[in-house]
């Protein structure tokens, strides 16, 4: 529980006048690590490119904070330092960069909390997917899975959570229990340090030895690199087919996973709404408009104003209509080699 | 007086002591003398604390002392030096020379006044070393083994335990180290003097202590006893 | 002389007495580790029964021999009282390196592998030339070199991130092939009698040379041991899938590099120059060069390990070679035995101790524990194990 | 024979070709890293011309004390030719449990603060005993420690994971103070006073013992020297907010550590078992005290560190003392000078190696490149500011 | 012949050597000795490739010769016993003896060939080491120096350099060593002997080379040389 409840009271007048950098902001874009695909792959090529696109003369910082708080302080402290006119933040630990915000408030520069939800402050815009949702789609396609199954009542489940450091792998990890808890039996479960796929491989032949083969109906893994972790796991322990597994990101790797059979589903965030969307809110802002946002988010102290966009979950039959509509991914990337025919089975091309 | 009685050491396979008596007098310099490998170091170091023996006893005043370390050994008055010499070469020579008994007060130290003790001292020795602030790794090795011998008269010893002390020292050196013996025993002191040189143990020590393969092997007033005799003893001919 | 001498020199026959001298004098060599061994193995396989199960422990084995590879190379640079701090990245990169080549640009994976680990060798060569000839401290070089090969990591995976490696294919079957059980057996029987042979010809070699020999039957204890513990290993594994390639694999970099490390003049250089490199250095041997092998072989069997990783896993991305496993790999070097001050160590180090870290960390994960609990018993078990060969280490001190 | 001494002893009058006489030894103390950071100053500044400004100096300031803090501590360890591999985790551990202490129990935050440095030094002193009584190697004791008190860590903070400090209270405020002008300035003018009064004080004391002193100018330019320093660095931070009292509390403790070093017992002994313990031994010092000592100050000081790192951050969480904090703070005390073997170094290096560090990440933030091209440039302008201390040292080796 | 001509070597403030030559003919013995910190050790040094000199040359037949590290040295026959012996600790007596110069085939080690040759050869210089498959750490002072004196023996050299060479040797010991010194001279070696014992100086020397504060300061045949005059040399009281 943090103070600065005042935060919100002025956030009005913070987002009002910020923008100093007039027709041409700098936009100091914030992200949070580099392990795993999305963020250098998309999220920071597509808000660059929008950005160009809405604003030629605009520039943008970008930094990446290697999952480490600390560095992210140092990098707002940069960016601040060079003049950013918008700070697009994607927290490292969403809980702990209040005073960040503050920094930014107190120098009358707006705050656009990208992905996750900084708390214990006010600021002036919310663009994200909601953390918990992700984690109750991934629970409830599993349960999905095993209903159509029939196996749900039938054995046990593993979960494969993130890493017990990394603060939104709790969110995730909470919104699969929500909806998995008291219908299915869950036989052991994970944190893995570092989103490990290695570490993951080894909790999921460790899971396979403690409960028996025959015992495991489904998996719950909470992104698409411990999917393929425990997929080898699986494979290596001879399952065949393989068992209902849940992943998230949209790797290209896990995507062709899913069109030959091997991962059930993965979550898709569409990660180009969400950057351009901010891309297109931060230069706005940053030319000292305030448009309107269609909804609201409490933090706990103030209430932000929100865009919110949805995850998607993709299975097999999914994938076309919107990975390979949304130029995710082009067809000819994901249909390479053997996942040629499951694509054409899928009706990709 | 310091008596060991019946000290026995093991190293894995090898008995280097056993059942080694030796008596230290004050006002005596005596010289152990033997083979290499006949166990004296391995004596002087049980002595001083740095190994404990698997058995046998010390005693100060025919009371029976606990030496379990070389702090315990400094305390009683019992100074060494060793053969392999032990300084720190990161330190230079002040800091080894008063190394363990720094002259301080409330934990500071008294950088000048050490310095100065030092000059006196090694001027006092005759040992010549261009800059006491040098760390000791650059010492020749005759002025390595001066300041070994320097340390061993800090503080204010009852017993002096000097191990092959002029071995790599120089004529002039060598002499000061057998005047500075007869000085110390002179004031009281006991003196215990480990050497392969018989000439100078000849020249200096009161008493001469033969060991052999770790077992005491004879011992001999050095007034009275001829040069073969004690060869004799070290080298097991008489047996 | 000799009359006096030799006597001196025979050692006295086995005898009770004498192995409690050995016990005294801390002579133990491996056996309080393989005790920690022991002790993990009863507490684990109390509280779960599937531990000591066949397929627990083929697990075991497969989970053991990456992390154990890069333990190896460790070692090396150990031994000369250095550090890689690089080995991590180097893994990962040259198994990003072996996966581009032979899943994108479509190289034969023998040749992939070969230019693989030939890459790591020459990031070693780097390492090693910035340590002799810059006289960079190796903590610095290799430092430097873990944030850079890692960089270099992400750049050559670029925006794809993961990379598969095909299921079937060369490189994921060599973590999936199992021996034959005749030729497993077979290999057993044949290392046996080659192991005793070998310690019998030298006995009759010493006894020509006049020199001073162990019993007979202390020569067949050592070979009846060896023979135990292969058997019982072929035949624990046998009543699983069988015994893995990869098994067999660690198994021989461990050993050869043991021999070559024993008997090899580059293996005794080595050891020369972790105890004294001035020493080494005036005896006339090249010091630069046997550090920079040490670096290049410490980069190579790194950048093995990590293809051995890739194999498993059938897949490269991001976090390849990083997370934990240069600690891992460093600690099962120094839990096994390798002084981290040079002179000393056996590659022996890298098997036992990654045994004692992967048993932990693969009993942890049977138990069905909180995250925060699993790190604080690996820890007390780790502290465990490694204080048991301390205290028996101590109490035989002086 | 004092005659021929004394003037061999008398160092020569300082003159240039002497300054080239210490050169070529490889005399140099700190210079060349000094010379690594103006490298970098230029580097960075001419890339980005925010690199130098007086705000950005000021984050730099402010980021550097955290792990400074944590190096010191290092430091005390390495200096005895051991390792803290637990530091980071000490550190986030004792953050957690000051934060508990304050925002959860309501402590008064001195209160939490002392209790939390308690419960570090009380970890250093487990650490310390586990080496020195089990003579477990301290590598493997502060492994263990590196992922139990990371576990103790995520058991304390439990479901909740993140805690704000009130980034309006006492602990946060540590590091938002900032030095009144006028107080600033007077603290440089009291230093400057104080160091050209000991000096002048020490010559006196010399020479009324009859010892050799340098010429009364070198004095000058030393006092003259620290004069320049201070008040550079306190006019380019008044010119943004001031003097951070962070920067006061890291200066504090890197010359109050440095004065313990070198003019108590203690520090002297530190050295001496650092550079040979058997000798230490021999010559009465209590080893095994002083080697808890180190783990204690270590562990308190890692403490310190973390606390501050939180106070910085306004909040601790799971990753509180992860990520390289660790390797960072052991590179600082290597670039800075300290021996990984043990008896060589001063806390200077852990002012010096940070500043590198911190100089390096802080301008590498400032430009805006990809995350692997960042990596690999780190590694390289890494790498150059101890190449260029080692080529130095090296072209005057022997 | 190898000569040494105006070598002059630096140690920060402390000017080590200046200008010192050196003869070393075949079948000669030569006796190098000096005060403490003369700089015998630093001569060594330079001639067997240790440290560099700042100045001057070594020759070998009148043909220059590098000599830029101990390899160097050792493949031109120079074959060194330092004052400070250089032994791998953590190595067992046979692995020092051979270090560098292994016995191998095609790299692998000859263990036993090694082993015995060790054997002979400390039997030979009556050394006394009762396993000497044990780490060097564990041997006394003696022995050490035994093992060091051996070294120099291995391969088939034509200068033997011995700096102090029976510091810490027993009688009989030394007494073999100042033999083995003969006897290299008979079969047509150089050798060069540091000493600060001048009865072993004047025993086996054919020459006396006077170094004084790292300058020649004189040169004797010892046969028609007083130990007064030699003494005199050494501490400057000639001059
Ligand atoms: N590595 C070094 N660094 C600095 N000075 C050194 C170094 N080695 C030797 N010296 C200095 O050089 C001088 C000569 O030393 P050297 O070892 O050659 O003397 P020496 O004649 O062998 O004396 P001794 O008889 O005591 O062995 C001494 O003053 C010594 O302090
Ligand atoms: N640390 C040790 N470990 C094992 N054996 C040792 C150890 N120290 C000494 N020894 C053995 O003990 C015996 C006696 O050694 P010691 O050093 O006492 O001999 P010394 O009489 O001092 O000989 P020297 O005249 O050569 O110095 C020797 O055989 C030696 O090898
Ligand atoms: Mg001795
Ligand atoms: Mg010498």
């Amino acid at each position: 529980g943090g103070s600065g409840g005042d935060g919100g009271a002025d956030t009005a007048t913070t987002g009002a006048s910020g923008g100093t950098g007039g027709d041409a902001p700098t936009i100091a874009l914030f992200l949070p690590e580099s392990k795993t695909t999305r963020y250098e792959a998309f999220d920071r090529p597509l808000f660059e490119a929008k950005v160009k696109e809405l604003c030629a003369a605009c520039k943008v910082l970008y930094n990446n904070a290697d999952q480490d708080a600390a560095k992210q302080q140092q990098q707002v402290e940069a960016a601040l330092t060079q003049g950013a006119d918008v700070l697009v933040l994607d927290a490292v630990d969403a809980a702990a960069v209040a005073p960040l915000v503050n920094q930014a408030k107190q120098k009358k520069i707006p705050v656009i909390a990208y992905d996750r939800l900084i708390s214990g402050i006010g600021y002036d815009y919310f663009v994200s997917f909601n953390n918990v949702r992700v984690g109750e789609m991934q629970g409830q396609a599993l349960l999905d899975a095993l209903n159509a199954k029939g196996t749900a009542g039938k054995g046990q489940i593993v979960m494969i959570h993130g890493s017990p450091t990394d603060p939104s792998s709790a969110d995730y990890k909470k919104g699969a229990h929500n909806v998995l808890d008291g219908k299915v039996t869950i036989g052991r479960e994970f944190d893995t340090p570092d989103w490990s796929p290695d570490k993951a491989q080894q909790e999921m032949e460790q899971a396979i030895t403690a409960l028996g083969r025959d015992k495991i109906v489904g998996v719950l893994s909470a992104n698409d690199g411990m999917a393929g972790g425990a997929i080898a796991a699986m494979k290596r322990a001879g399952y065949d087919p393989l068992l209902p597994i849940t992943g998230q990101d949209a790797e290209l790797a896990a995507v062709q996973r899913i069109l030959t059979g091997e991962q059930y589903m993965t979550i898709y965030l569409d990660i180009r709404s969400e950057a351009e969307k901010s891309a297109e809110l931060a230069v706005a802002v940053g030319k000292g408009e305030k448009p309107a946002a269609p909804t609201k988010v409490n933090n706990g102290t103030a209430d932000i104003p929100a865009f919110l966009l949805d995850p998607i979950a993709v299975t097999a039959d999914k994938v076309k209509d919107t990975i390979v509509k949304d130029g995710f991914y082009k067809a000819a990337d994901i249909c390479q080699g053997e996942t040629a025919a499951a694509c054409a089975k899928a009706g990709i091309s | 007086m310091i008596r060991a009685k019946d000290i026995s050491k093991r190293y894995g396979a090898v008995q280097a002591l056993e059942g080694v008596s030796l008596d230290l007098p004050p006002g005596e310099v005596v010289a152990l003398v033997g083979d290499n490998g006949a166990g004296k170091s391995t004596l002087v170091k049980t002595i001083s604390g740095v190994v404990p023996p698997d058995d046998g006893q010390i005693t100060m005043d025919d009371r029976p002392v606990r030496i379990g370390n070389p702090h315990d050994a400094q305390a009683l008055g019992i100074s060494t030096v060793y053969q392999d010499l032990a300084l720190c070469e990161n330190l230079d020579v002040v800091a080894n020379l008063f190394l363990g008994s720094e002259t301080r007060r409330w934990s500071v130290l008294g950088h000048i006044r050490m310095e100065r003790a030092t000059r006196d001292l090694l001027t006092q020795l005759d040992v010549r070393i261009r800059d006491i602030r040098v760390p000791v790794a650059s010492l020749s090795g005759g002025q390595r083994q001066s300041v070994a011998i320097a340390r061993a008269l800090i503080g204010d010893p009852r017993l002096v335990i000097l191990d092959e002390p002029t071995a790599a020292l120089g004529v002039e050196q060598t002499a000061q180290v057998l005047d500075l013996i007869r000085r110390l025993r002179d004031r009281g002191l006991a003196v215990l003097l480990i050497s392969h040189n018989l000439a100078d143990v000849r020249a200096v020590s009161d008493r001469v202590v033969v060991l052999r393969l770790g077992r005491n092997a004879g011992e001999f007033r050095t007034a009275e006893a001829s040069q073969e005799a004690i060869v004799a003893a070290i080298t097991g001919a008489a047996a | 002389m000799s009359a006096t001498t030799v006597p001196d020199q025979t050692p006295k026959p086995f005898s009770p007495r004498q192995a409690v001298e050995r016990i005294r004098r801390g002579d133990l060599g491996a056996w309080p580790v393989v005790a920690g061994l022991i002790a993990i193995a009863i507490v684990f396989g109390s509280l779960n029964e599937n531990f000591l199960s066949p397929e627990n422990l083929t697990n075991l084995v497969l989970q053991m021999a990456a992390t154990g590879t890069i333990s190896l190379g460790i070692i090396m640079v150990l031994l000369l009282g250095e550090i890689d701090l690089a080995a991590g990245s180097v893994s990962g990169l040259c198994a990003v390196v072996m996966t581009i080549l032979n899943v994108r640009h479509g190289w034969n994976p023998v040749l992939s592998i070969a230019v693989a680990v030939a890459a790591g060798a020459a990031i070693g060569l780097v390492h090693g030339l910035m340590f002799t000839r810059i006289r960079m401290p190796s903590f610095v070089v290799t430092l430097a070199g873990l944030i850079g090969w890692q960089g270099l990591l992400l750049y050559l995976l670029g925006q794809g991130g993961t990379i598969n490696l095909p299921f079937d294919g060369f490189v994921a079957k060599l973590s999936d092939t199992w021996l034959p059980p005749w030729f497993a057996w077979t290999l057993a029987v044949a290392l046996t009698a080659l192991y005793a042979g070998s310690l019998l010809l030298g006995r009759r070699m010493r006894l020509a040379a006049d020199l001073p020999v162990t019993p007979v039957y202390r020569t067949a204890v050592r070979a009846g041991g060896l023979a135990v513990v292969l058997a019982g290993a072929v035949a624990v594994l046998q009543a699983d899938r069988g015994v893995p390639l990869l098994l067999v694999i660690f198994a021989t970099l461990v050993v050869v590099l043991d021999l070559v490390l024993r008997h090899t003049a580059f293996g005794r250089w080595m050891y020369a120059v972790g105890g004294n490199a001035e020493a080494a250095r005036r005896a006339g041997i090249n010091v630069t060069r046997i550090r920079v092998l040490a670096f290049v072989l410490s980069a190579a069997l790194a950048a093995f390990g990590g293809i051995l990783a890739a194999s498993r896993l059938s897949a490269v991305n991001q976090s390849s070679g990083g997370s934990d496993i240069l600690l891992m790999a460093i600690a099962a070097a120094v839990i096994g035995g390798t002084s981290l001050f040079g002179g000393r160590g056996r590659t022996y180090a890298a098997l036992l101790g990654i045994l004692v870290i992967q048993s932990i960390t693969n009993g942890m994960l049977l138990l069905n524990v909180d995250s925060s609990v699993r790190y604080m018993v690996t820890a007390a078990v780790l502290a465990l194990a490694v204080a048991i060969d301390s205290l028996a280490r101590r109490g035989s001190a002086q």
